[in-house]
């Protein structure tokens, strides 16, 4: 190992350390903040953190990917929380917890069940390399061996958008278009936009 | 994407955009089917002979497809038919035109794929599509139940006889554990001759041979220029060519070749006597079109596949142009009966040019096309037995005297009707055809004859001058008798000809009608003895409980009443027993169960988050149990 | 990393500064010939302004997130830096990523927390509406800018920035993607809040997410504003119009020039148009925009397989 | 940087997340736990295709399946979220007995 190999060496691990505290830090203020936009947001930050470390792990994209998918994700979330939360910016200190001591005991139970595991338990060898283009990788395994897998969560995702919006939706096509749907234009309530 | 696959799928999909568009485009869909068709003819003479390509399709079991000769030349007489057709149709056919354009353009798109198709799988495909668009077109008049009629018989005969294909495809699954053409003549035994047998039946079937000629005759209550492509140039074709794709098999049997020889020729006397005496100008174009194919099967029965190839091409053109002009007829004088069509000719000049060249062709008079195709057949067929030639002879003079018979009707000198309006659009696109039809005979003779062998890669027989000369005078007497004593010939047909021989009814009496009583025969057989026995068996069961019954009211009751009471005492005993001893366990059970039940509702408890926490549980206990077993 | 590219990156930084100064003055020039003023210099330089906002005393609100308004404030400025930081300048880019055009998203969707943050952390009604705003705005440009990001990347079958330049050639992008271009542009002016996208800064709104920003927070997200529409202007010249190629001058020159162009382009266009409703942009944006950019990606595909050796 | 700590990072992320699962009362906050258990999962299915097989493109699929898997959640999550607020004011999981036996 030559001294640059020690030094990049030693700089990734005090990145990953650094990350993974933010990660597991962050995760953990979800749960202790009275302000909701902090809870969500610092859980983007706990996402960014993974992100971050998949990186670390040469996995450009989908380093990359789990930011923008999460971060969009939160700002989601930030808006449905404050729809349905009584207190959401947390100004009216007040405890929304049940069985605190209990779920304690079972998370502590799960992560010594866990950690312990990860450690005791014999890994196998790494086998092979990643390749030179890891994003092509995972392109081609898309595309080619893990296509079934692919198609089934498309299939998956188009059948949660139909029902997401028919379970979320109070309004239906009879509400737009009239009960024999040929009310033209539809009595939206904002009107505009293009289409009928 | 490779050239024969694009062949096939071009009008496919203009055809399937067509039949989805097609309400919408109904004034400009004949149009733009042309415009696939032309551009499919494009493809087609661009392509040029190309070796076979695999397309998989089953595992093994590829779609096989090929340019060769043969199918080049079928090939683009069925696009320069089918173009033509689309050209005529918008003058002769008034409704749902589009329907029309897309079905013909589908049927374009089979009949190409049976072409190309080098193995029975797609030969299958392309046959089957073939069969189906001729159904829907064949009853393309709405409301018209005759028309759907007709397309059923005519659907029903040649698949039931399209099953010889599938029974060779077994056959030569079987036998070679392969589809291609190239392995059938390789075949020997059992397979082989079932192989042939099933293709022979299958072939004969569509190209309208004995026996089963009469489905065209119910064909006909189509549109003309459906007629016009399916039976004349692709559909009937598509059996003749069939025999001379597959002519090596037919003479690897031994007999299959003689047999579809002497089916030919009889097909081609007997349907020639048929149209002879028809009334009918399409009726008669009908039997006239399975007698010329007779001389196909006859050409494919002694080995002469470039003769039967030259006669389909030469047929194709003359009789499509026939059945167009009768079309035509049709629709301008308002009548497809002869008697109707008297001096026609006359009252049209340019159509009657038209139909003077088609029906001389058909009559065989030199130097037409029919002439020399039908002489390099006659030629085939000398070199393999004189029986042939000369019952090929015969029909040849058949084919001049139907062909002599309606041109003395259409040529008849004016007497009263007024000149016809005819216009240029809706004879224009016949010009081709009658080119074709005065000219086609070039390809089975002299230089371009050569040229053709070539291109075929088969040798034409020897035409000798002699034969040349006979059937030239042969079909030039014989017009000149229909011209003078044409009724009296007519006359003399006999009456079974001009209803088909009765073929249908024989049809009806040989198959549909046995078959029918079978059926029959076996729901009566369910209702007379099955049933019978069942009920008999029902009532003498009756009649025997009714003896019990006497003889347990007289001998048993007393017995029974004695028992009873003894068991009125044993059940008191019984039931304290019960009561005290069985209830109270089962009350006990039952208890247990039930508290058992409450606790187990307990974890149902409605909240999420206790859900979660059991299936974290639930987990760990499956992790534990894995770690123990392991 | 080696020193030089350390260099560099103060050097991209007094770049995007400069930039946003040009978008500034031009956009000053353009209000003051709307309004019929006298163009002068003095009026079209920003440091005025500057000053006046780094001495303005902080307002405040009653019970503000001052932490997540803070990371709202500045967070727009800092996506803005780290777009640019993918930016090729000839043969120089500060962080040569294999994945810059996801890198490019990915800085974008954090805007949308900054932007969210900016409106909620206020504590303010009018604020957060346009935070709010923002959002809507953002669910209906995403996907749009997303598939109009994919076409480049198909083209040069790379997401890495420089590939995408080197796959141009002589014939740029634009000519073969003039959907997904305009798309692109119709993005970057959206989550800019520029032009017919300021709905959630609106002047309904009192200013919307601007709205009870002062002092150095307000010069931070106005020149978060500018920075944004500079980034998304520079990351269009590699993915559409050559990056640095051009006759005579050298690739970053080139470069340079171009993104001045895009950039004009942008500030014009930004006066012209009218304001548009976050939720009829919703509608334009899945109905129209998604399906267009859509074949476009296709269009590309084919085009690629066509000229495929 | 190693498998193990990986792993262990990953067991904090899902222990925590299990633990917010369990103990929130919102719906919206229970959902998060969920979200932050599977990223724990995203981390444990990075390293182990890092670790283990990286020749193989299985690891990376499993993240992105897991990243859908996320969304998918989210997005049915909020629509019974609004559907039970609409059909009965609930936005606490302990109203939300209909499912008690």
């Amino acid at each position: 190992m030559t001294p640059d190999d020690v030094t990049a060496e030693a700089v990734t691990t005090v990145v990953f350390v650094l990350l993974a505290l933010v990660a597991v830090g962050f995760g953990f203020l979800v749960f202790r903040v009275d302000s909701m936009a902090r809870a969500t947001f610092a859980l983007a930050v706990s996402f960014v953190a993974v992100g971050g470390i998949l990186l670390l792990l040469d996995l450009d994209y989908l380093g990359v990917v789990v930011v923008v998918m999460m971060v969009m994700e939160m700002a989601i979330m930030a808006v449905f929380m404050i729809a349905y939360m009584m207190n959401p910016a947390g100004l009216m200190p007040m405890s929304m917890y049940h069985d605190k001591a209990r779920a304690m005991s079972v998370a502590v139970g799960t992560f010594v069940v866990l950690a312990g595991g990860a450690l005791l338990v014999d890994w196998p060898e790494r086998q092979g390399a990643p390749p030179a283009d890891v994003t092509e990788q995972v392109g081609l395994g898309i595309m080619g061996s893990h296509m079934l897998v692919m198609m089934g969560i498309g299939a998956v995702i188009l059948t949660t958008i139909v029902s997401a919006l028919v379970l979320a939706s109070a309004r239906s096509r009879y509400d737009r278009l009239g009960d024999d749907l040929k009310t033209r234009p539809a009595r939206d309530p904002i009107r505009g936009g293009v289409g009928p | 994407m490779s050239a024969p696959l694009l062949l096939v799928l071009l009008p496919a999909a203009a055809g399937l955009a067509l039949v989805l568009l097609g309400p919408r485009l109904d004034r400009s869909a004949p149009a733009l089917a042309a415009a696939a068709t032309a551009a499919t003819l494009g493809v087609l003479l661009g392509t040029g002979r190309t070796p076979e390509i695999a397309y998989p399709f089953l595992r093994g079991l590829p779609w096989r497809l090929g340019t060769d000769g043969l199918s080049l030349v079928l090939g683009v007489t069925v696009c320069v038919v089918t173009l033509c057709v689309l050209l005529v149709a918008p003058s002769q056919v008034a409704d749902r035109r589009g329907r029309l354009a897309s079905f013909l353009l589908l049927f374009l798109s089979a009949v190409l794929l049976t072409l190309l198709s080098r193995d029975l799988l797609s030969l299958l495909v392309g046959w089957e599509l073939m069969g189906a668009a001729s159904y829907v077109l064949i009853a393309h008049e709405p409301g018209n139940r005759r028309a759907v009629d007709s397309a059923t018989t005519a659907l029903l005969t040649t698949r039931a006889l399209d099953l010889g294909l599938y029974a060779a495809a077994g056959a030569a699954l079987a036998g070679a554990a392969t589809l291609g053409f190239d392995g059938l003549p390789g075949l020997s035994g059992w397979p082989l001759h079932l192989a042939a047998l099933g293709v022979l039946a299958a072939a004969l079937g569509k190209a309208a041979q004995l026996p089963v000629s009469f489905w065209l005759s119910r064909a006909m209550d189509g549109p003309s220029p459906v007629s016009a492509l399916l039976h004349s140039a692709a559909m009937v074709a598509m059996g003749g060519y069939l025999l001379l794709r597959l002519a090596p098999l037919l003479a690897a049997s031994g007999w299959a070749d003689d047999a579809a020889a002497w089916t030919g020729a009889l097909t081609a006397i007997a349907l020639g006597v048929v149209a002879l005496a028809q009334s009918d100008l399409k009726q008669l174009l009908a039997a006239s079109t399975a007698s010329q194919l007779g001389f196909v099967v006859l050409a494919a029965g002694v080995g002469g596949t470039a003769a039967g190839g030259v006669h389909l091409v030469a047929h194709a053109s003359v009789k499509s142009l026939l059945f167009l002009l009768a079309g035509l007829w049709l629709h301008t004088v308002g009548t497809k009966d002869l008697d109707g069509l008297r001096a026609a000719a006359w009252r049209a000049p340019a159509v009657g040019v038209l139909a003077a060249v088609g029906l001389l062709s058909l009559a065989g008079l030199p130097p037409l096309a029919l002439w020399g195709s039908k002489d390099a057949v006659l030629a085939a067929a000398l070199e393999h037995s004189p029986l042939l030639y000369a019952a090929g002879l015969l029909a040849a003079g058949l084919s001049a005297a139907y062909a002599g018979k309606v041109l003395a009707v259409v040529l008849t000198r004016p007497t009263g009707p007024a000149p016809l309006d005819v216009p240029w659009t809706s004879w224009a696109p016949l010009v081709p055809l009658a080119a074709g039809a005065a000219a086609l005979s070039l390809l089975a003779l002299g230089a371009t004859g050569r040229r053709f062998e070539e291109l075929l890669g088969a040798p034409l027989p020897l035409v000798e001058p002699f034969g040349l000369l006979v059937s030239g005078a042969l079909a030039a007497t014989v017009l000149a008798a229909m011209w003078w004593r044409g009724e009296q010939v007519t006359a003399a047909m006999p009456a079974a000809a001009r209803q088909w021989l009765h073929l249908e009814s024989a049809g009806h009496a040989v198959a549909v009608r046995p078959v029918r009583a079978l059926s029959y025969a076996l729901a009566a057989f369910d209702d007379r003895v099955l049933d019978h026995a069942v009920m008999a068996a029902a009532a003498s069961t009756g009649r025997l409980a009714r003896t019990l019954a006497g003889a347990d009211d007289r001998l048993l009751d007393h017995a029974v009443e004695g028992a009873a009471a003894g068991t009125v005492r044993t059940a008191r005993a019984s039931g304290r027993w019960d009561v005290e001893g069985v209830d109270g366990v089962v009350t006990a059970v039952a208890a247990a169960t039930r508290r058992l039940g409450a606790q187990a509702r307990r974890t149902q408890t409605g909240q999420l988050h206790q859900y979660y926490g059991q299936a974290a549980a639930l987990l760990a206990a499956a992790t534990l149990l894995l770690l123990l077993v392991r | 990393m080696p020193v030089s590219e350390l260099l560099l990156a103060p050097l991209a930084l007094a770049l995007l500064a400069g930039f946003v100064v040009v978008s500034y003055g031009a956009d000053r020039a353009l209000a003051a010939r709307a309004a019929g003023r006298e163009l002068t210099a003095a009026g079209l330089s920003p440091w005025p302004d500057v000053a006046r906002l780094l001495l303005q005393r902080r307002r405040t609100t009653t019970a503000p997130d001052a932490l997540l308004w803070r990371v709202g404030g500045a967070g727009p400025l800092v996506a803005a830096a780290l777009m640019l930081a993918v930016v090729p300048f000839g043969d120089t880019v500060i962080a040569d990523l294999p994945v810059g055009i996801v890198w490019f998203n990915a800085m974008d969707v954090l805007l949308w927390a900054f932007i969210w943050l900016a409106g909620w952390g206020a504590a303010s009604a009018t604020a957060l509406i346009g935070g709010y705003r923002y959002l809507a705005q953002a669910l209906a440009y995403e996907l749009p800018l997303m598939f109009a990001l994919t076409a480049p990347a198909v083209a040069a079958a790379s997401l890495d920035v420089r590939e995408v330049v080197a796959a141009q050639g002589d014939r740029w992008h634009v000519v073969e993607m003039p959907i997904a271009f305009a798309v692109f542009l119709l993005c970057v002016a959206a989550f800019s809040l520029w032009g017919p996208f300021r709905a959630p800064a609106g002047s309904d709104l009192a200013g919307g997410v601007f709205a009870e920003t002062s002092g150095v927070d307000r010069l931070l997200l106005l020149a978060g504003r500018h920075a944004l529409v500079v980034a998304g202007a520079a990351f269009a010249v590699p993915l559409f119009l050559g990056g640095g190629a051009g006759p005579l001058l050298p690739d970053w020159t080139w470069q340079l020039l171009k993104t001045l162009a895009v950039l004009l382009l942008l500030v014009v266009v930004r006066r012209r148009l009218p304001v548009l409703r976050p939720e009829r942009f919703a509608e334009v944006g899945w109905v129209l925009l998604v399906p267009l950019t859509l074949l476009q990606v296709l269009v590309t595909s084919l085009i690629v397989l066509a000229e495929a050796p | 940087m190693s498998l193990e700590a990986l792993l262990v990072v990953a067991a904090a992320l899902i222990a925590i997340g299990l633990y917010g699962a369990l103990s929130q009362q919102s719906i919206v906050m229970l959902m998060m736990g969920l979200e932050l258990m599977l990223n724990g999962v995203i981390v444990a299915a990075a390293s182990f295709w890092y670790y283990v097989a990286p020749s193989r493109p299985d690891g990376q699929v499993l993240v992105l399946v897991v990243i859908s898997v996320m969304t998918i959640e989210m997005a049915m999550g909020f629509a019974v979220q609004t559907a039970i607020f609409r059909a009965g004011d609930v936005e606490l999981t302990d109203e939300a007995t209909e499912l008690s036996g």
